[in-house]
């Protein structure tokens, strides 16, 4: 459905935009209908820039995006929000503060269904609202500081499917949410899946990514290092990058030592060989011939991960 | 670093440009032919206005193309020639103006760089001291919102008029003639005295206002707080905020020199004090266009030169600006 | 008994009256013991870790008393707690990352605030360097200004600083929370470490994220709105907890192994109560699942185990 | 970021972007208003009812507008009429005294009052429509856009727009309030254009406005429907010291000479003043009122304004 083909985003910085500064590149993947894709980076993984490259709130500088096979760049703009919309991670910046919160219902309306009768947009609105687990009551008419994290970021998720959308883009949508309410809020993504769309669920936090995704790509510094099938990459980290995330991840039951020395004894292949020059005897040998930007290979079927030392010239 | 000074060079540049432009564009393209208006208000014979006219058109050149005109506008200003004064005929504009810079840089100086390291003390002391911040505050408003040449008219009719302690114009005791004697000096001095207070009061307003509203916002910061968290006593918690708080101080000196120029000119005015500002109301009231111009480009000049010298100050007491320029951060 | 908090109140003053952010808390820390602080955000965790060190110009003092080390700490005096602060109690705040003068080389900047409270700030100067590297910096950030750093790197300056009088208490309030993961496991393991070397001898690890202090905590403390609600060693919080509150929290944790299509977590309904105007007894009353009439009693913070201490009427 | 009420209001933004308070994003932090602090409207009326410095400000402000109204039909005297006693003190017949000419003082102060409050509302009105539109394009749309208009805003900021006003003024030979007005407005505009450039740049960050963009609101919607109201105190203040500005910017033009050759300024009084020997002969009332008026005209406003400062920006406030 949504297709990303060696994007590159490139930030002019510096004085007269002397200096380039690649947030994204070269990242190639996609989201199928009725799939949760988690893209999982810490900060400055360009995690984010993804997400507004596909919700077209900067542009690509290299490559394309498509949705249904046509360049998202030349659907009309109206057009493509129809099917395809975000939600961010800050609820309370997610609203303008000066607005009742059902403001953003109102834009929809005002742009996409300018001649509904009333009677008709209230329900529509009230259908939106069931989906997500809210009480017009309790939600309608107030202001965004007079209701919670955890309303407001369900409120957002209903005005995009006021949209009949296809895909939703949910950046970190719960990281600013108490944890006595994120998870209901993480599980309407399920939800949202099993009617079918297609969700790009950027998070920092593996483990919320291991809860609700299908697929799982790993972030690192604009590229992608790992990807494959959630239970795959969780299963079998092969990137060295990925081990040392998943070996960070704080647990509730388990002991960072613990995983550590698990993953040392389980994980395979063996951390001091690369695995991908491993399959690409051709590219091995002195830094020279290591390309900068190895692409992805596949280390088992639906898991694919990049060289093991991306940065370190000539290490393999 | 070397990038970053290029950058302001180069906006100042433009800016001089500018200016210059503008200064050769307004007698040229003002609505109405002011080169005429100029001359009728003269109120010659007509034979003399004839003649007069014929002068003005060869003295800005109209008669040439405008190419050339504006050529020659630059060229003539490369070489210190901005043309003879009508007031003091034949006098040339850059003696009359080069006579008069010093009085006005001796007020100005010391006024702006007085008031603003006064300006800055008092309003870091009265910051976050309630009985003061009530009742020393607006006064502070008051000042800044006074026009210059008013509070020179107050005090000259004050210290002037009614006390007859200090003179009330001119700057120096017409009676002499200047010789590096005592009596000379204390006759400057006096006179120096009156327009040097009504300039520096009304800064000095200005900037105790800014420096106690950004004392404020830096003893609210963070740093300030974990300080004061780790015990640090008020002492060390100031002295921070003062020294962060007074960079966009110097920001607001660069900024704020056009307008005090044009403060400065103002008081001279009221003061008689034969300062460019004078200059100013001389040329303006003899019609002595070239004189204006040629003042209007002394002043820009000046200003965009303190600026230049106050970027290459912020550069020097920010040191963000500096790791910034390295490109570290 | 290294510190004893009893009945301690704090309110914050608003327009609209007292917000009761603290209203009695009694707790103790044990020599050597990392007590962690959980909870939702407006719980009162963070203003426990301020009443203890500096009270903000909002907080006002209500009631209670503080004993650290035998002593009674005067927090309700800002004058008189200059002389615990730094040397006895101390504080890693929550803007870390903006805690350091930008303007002051750093290394400077510590001398500057030693010399201020009168110590000889040349001949620590050794020890400065060693604990710089001892939380793995190199020296050098001392000749640096702040934000020449990273986060990470801050975060450990900024710990380092606060503990360099070797306190007997201190106070970590969410230093995990802006970081990486990566940069997380980190910086906790270093709150271990330093704890071990002695350097510091207690410490309230204040966050809302559990699983940091499964990691790093000796006992965890959870506090509801306002209130203390248990209190116990880390594993029977984390395996055993007895409180409604923190066993619906525990169960709505996701953690990698974890997944929606196997096992649907669920959040806990309903919002924390508005702290203006608390409810009457059990502030967790009106979304407990066990709630009855009792409830409107206020439930006691009692000892139900050794060590193990709980404010609900349903546990015995 | 605070407006600061300095003259010439350095502009905030200079510092603003760093000094703006970043939005809460540990949990347990307050969720802190962010750039433009909006209060609910109700909080916001209840301090300024209850700040002394807005409701002396407003009260000043608002008695000498009322007099500029009511002056002149009170004493319908032309104030350009030479009729009265020559240099007479104020008196019951002529309240603030005659000038030299035998002027009524009175009279000249109430229809000067007009045309300041005239060249206020212009002036400050224009510059505040020219640096709001070029702020707002400027922050909004950013790289190739805002480094142009950046630029013209820094040449415009640094030139010393009187001395170029005073060129300007001597060149044309019929002056009008309205073309004074105009000038002034279209050369004080800067500060203000960089400062609402910063406020917008920060606001444009934040996520509503990329929700209303997935709304698909046209630019111009989103800028005037989204972002402008959430600065609507800021663009007041910044309206507030426009004025105050252009008042005294008018003043500085009128005094050596070039204001408006038709009717009377509070600028001109002061300058017939000085320029026939009030101060010697000591005829302090045709001097003192049209300073005393400007001063407590733009001194109201000032104080207003820090009165409103402290309300948007509850960290100035003391508690």
């Amino acid at each position: 459905m949504l297709t990303l083909d060696h994007v590159s985003k490139i930030y002019k910085v510096g004085t007269f935009g002397g200096t380039d500064l690649a947030a994204v590149k070269d990242v190639s993947f996609s989201v199928d209908a009725g799939q949760v894709v988690s893209l999982i980076g810490e900060s400055g993984s360009g995690k984010t820039t993804i997400g507004r490259m596909i919700l077209r709130l900067t542009q690509a500088t290299r490559g394309t995006i498509t949705f249904d096979g046509q360049d998202v760049a030349k659907l009309p703009r109206r057009g493509y929000y129809r099917l395809v919309q975000g939600v961010f991670q800050d609820p309370f910046s997610s609203y303008n503060p000066i607005f009742k919160a059902d403001h953003v219902f109102g834009m929809i309306r005002s742009v996409y269904f300018r001649g509904m009768p009333n009677a008709e947009w209230d329900a529509r609105v009230e259908a939106a609202l069931e989906a997500v687990g809210l009480d017009p009551d309790q939600v309608l008419h107030k202001y965004p500081h007079q209701l919670s994290g955890g309303q407001l970021q369900r409120l957002l998720i209903a005005r995009a499917l006021l949209l009949d959308i296809r895909m939703l883009v949910a950046d970190e949508i719960i990281s600013m949410l108490d944890a006595s309410t994120r998870i209901d809020v993480l599980n309407l993504l399920g939800d949202l899946k099993a009617r079918g769309l297609g969700i790009l669920f950027i998070t920092h936090d593996l483990s919320l990514g291991y809860y609700s995704s299908q697929r799982t790509l790993i972030l690192l510094r604009g590229q992608i290092v790992e990807m494959g099938a959630t239970e795959k990459v969780y299963g079998n980290p092969t990137h060295p990058y990925t081990k040392m995330l998943i070996a960070s991840v704080p647990l509730l039951h388990k002991k960072w030592r613990q995983v550590e020395q698990e993953l040392e004894t389980t994980a395979a292949p063996a951390a001091d060989a690369c695995t991908y020059h491993a399959l690409q005897p051709e590219l091995r040998g002195d830094g020279a011939s290591a390309p900068a930007r190895p692409a992805l290979v596949e280390v088992e079927e639906d898991h694919f991960v990049g060289c093991i030392r991306p940065y370190v010239k000539g290490a393999c | 670093m070397r990038q970053y000074f290029a950058r302001k060079l180069a906006i100042y540049l433009v800016t001089f440009f500018v200016a210059v432009t503008i200064d050769w564009m307004i007698p040229r393209f003002m609505p109405g032919d002011p080169v005429q208006g100029m001359v009728s208000r003269m109120s010659l014979e007509p034979e003399a206005a004839n003649r007069m006219m014929g002068f003005f058109l060869g003295a800005f050149g109209l008669d040439k193309p405008i190419w050339e005109q504006y050529l020659n506008f630059w060229v003539a200003l490369a070489h210190g020639d901005l043309g003879i004064s009508v007031w003091q005929f034949p006098t040339p504009v850059l003696n009359i103006i080069l006579s008069a810079v010093p009085y006005t840089l001796a007020l100005l100086i010391p006024a702006i760089l007085l008031s603003w390291v006064a300006g800055n003390q008092f309003g870091a002391w009265v910051a976050r001291r309630k009985r003061l911040d009530n009742t020393v505050l607006p006064v502070g408003y008051i000042l800044t919102a006074t026009p210059y040449m008013w509070l020179g008219i107050l005090i000259a009719w004050g210290l002037g008029s009614v006390l007859r302690v200090l003179p009330l114009s001119g700057a120096f005791n017409y009676s002499m003639s200047p010789t590096l004697t005592w009596e000379f000096f204390l006759s400057v001095y006096t006179h120096w005295l009156m327009p040097f207070l009504s300039l520096f009061l009304v800064m000095f307003g200005g900037w105790a206002i800014g420096m106690r509203n950004m004392i404020i916002y830096e003893l609210e910061s963070d740093y300030a707080h974990w300080l004061e968290a780790l015990g640090a006593p008020q002492s060390l918690v100031r002295r921070y905020a003062f020294r962060n708080a007074v960079l966009p101080q110097v920001t607001g000196l660069a900024l704020s020199l056009g307008v005090v120029v044009a403060g400065a000119l103002v008081t001279e005015v009221v003061f008689s004090y034969p300062g460019l500002g004078y200059l100013v109301l001389q040329a303006i009231q003899n019609e002595d266009y070239f004189l204006l111009q040629g003042i209007f480009l002394f002043v820009i000049i000046g200003v965009l030169v303190a600026n230049f010298l106050i970027d290459i100050a912020y550069v020097v007491v920010d040191p963000r600006t500096r790791v910034g320029m390295q490109g570290r951060a | 008994m290294s510190l004893q908090v009893n009945d301690l109140r704090v309110y914050y003053r608003t327009l609209a009256g007292d917000v009761r952010a603290l209203d009695g808390v009694t707790f103790s820390i044990a020599e050597g013991e990392i007590m962690g602080l959980a909870g939702e955000s407006g719980c009162g965790k963070s203003t426990l870790g301020k009443a203890l060190t500096h009270f903000d110009s909002r907080m006002r003092y209500v009631g209670g008393d503080v004993v650290l080390d035998d002593e009674p700490l005067p927090i309700m005096d800002s004058d008189a707690m200059d002389e615990f602060r730094f040397w006895s109690v101390s504080i890693i705040p929550q803007y870390a990352m903006s805690a350091m003068n930008p303007t002051r080389k750093i290394g400077k900047m510590i001398a500057d605030l030693l010399e201020s409270r009168g110590e000889d700030a040349a001949a620590m100067r050794p020890e400065i360097e060693r604990r710089i590297e001892l939380v793995g910096l190199q020296r050098d950030v001392l000749d640096r200004y702040p934000i020449e750093l990273s986060g990470g790197m801050k975060q450990r300056v900024v710990m380092v600083i606060a503990t360099l009088l070797n306190p007997s208490l201190l106070i970590a309030d969410e230093i995990t929370s802006a970081l990486d993961v990566s940069t997380q496991k980190a910086v906790a393991e270093t709150l271990i470490e330093f704890r071990d070397r002695q350097l510091v001898r207690t410490m309230i690890v204040i966050t809302h994220d559990m699983s940091i202090l499964a990691q790093v905590a000796d006992t965890i403390t959870v506090m509801y709105a306002g209130k203390l609600a248990e209190k116990a060693a880390t594993d029977v919080i984390i395996g055993a907890p007895k409180h409604p509150y923190t066993r619906l929290l525990i169960s709505s944790l996701p953690e990698v192994g974890v997944r929606y299509a196997d096992k649907r977590l669920t959040g806990i309904p309903g919002n924390p109560p508005q702290l203006l105007d608390p409810p009457l007894g059990c502030r967790f009353q009106a979304r407990c699942p066990l709630a009855d009439a009792q409830c409107r009693e206020e439930p006691p913070f009692v000892e139900v185990e050794p060590a193990h201490f709980v404010a609900c009427w349903k546990v015995s | 970021m605070s407006i600061t009420t300095q003259r010439p209001a350095p502009a905030p933004g200079d510092h603003g972007e760093a000094a703006l308070p970043a939005p809460a994003t540990a949990p347990d932090g307050a969720t802190g208003p962010g750039v433009a602090p909006m209060r609910p409207r109700r909080e916001v009326l209840y301090f300024a009812l209850r700040d002394k410095r807005i409701l002396f400000g407003a009260a000043v402000v608002l008695f000498f507008l009322i007099l500029s109204i009511v002056g002149p039909v009170l004493d319908p005297t032309d104030p350009t009429a030479f009729d009265g006693p020559t240099g007479a003190p104020p008196s019951a017949e002529f309240w603030f005294g005659t000038t030299t000419f035998g002027e009524d003082v009175f009279a000249q102060f109430v229809n000067g009052l007009q045309a300041t409050f005239l060249v206020g509302l212009l002036g400050g009105g224009l510059a505040a429509l020219v640096g709001i539109s070029i702020g707002f394009v400027a922050g909004y749309r950013g790289g190739i856009v805002d480094e142009f208009l950046s630029m013209i805003t820094n040449i415009v900021l640094v030139i010393p727009t009187l001395v170029v006003l005073v060129v300007i003024a001597a060149f044309l030979s019929a002056r009008g309030v309205v073309v004074e007005a105009a000038f002034v407005g279209l050369t004080s505009w800067p500060w203000a254009a960089r400062a609402i450039r910063s406020q917008t740049f920060s606001l444009r960050a934040r996520e509503f406005v990329d929700l209303a963009n997935m709304s698909g609101l046209p630019t111009w919607k989103v800028i005037f429907r989204e972002i402008a109201p959430n600065m609507g105190s800021y663009l007041f203040m910044t309206f507030i010291l426009l004025f105050g500005g252009a008042v005294l910017i008018a003043a500085t033009l009128d005094f050596i000479g070039l204001g408006p050759t038709e009717g009377i300024s509070l600028g001109l009084m002061m300058n017939n003043a000085v320029l026939w020997s009030a101060l010697q002969l000591g005829m302090w009332w045709w001097f003192i009122p049209p300073g005393l008026g400007i001063t407590a005209i733009v001194g109201a406003l000032y104080v207003m304004n820090v009165g409103l400062d402290e309300i948007f920006n509850p960290k100035l406030r003391e508690m």
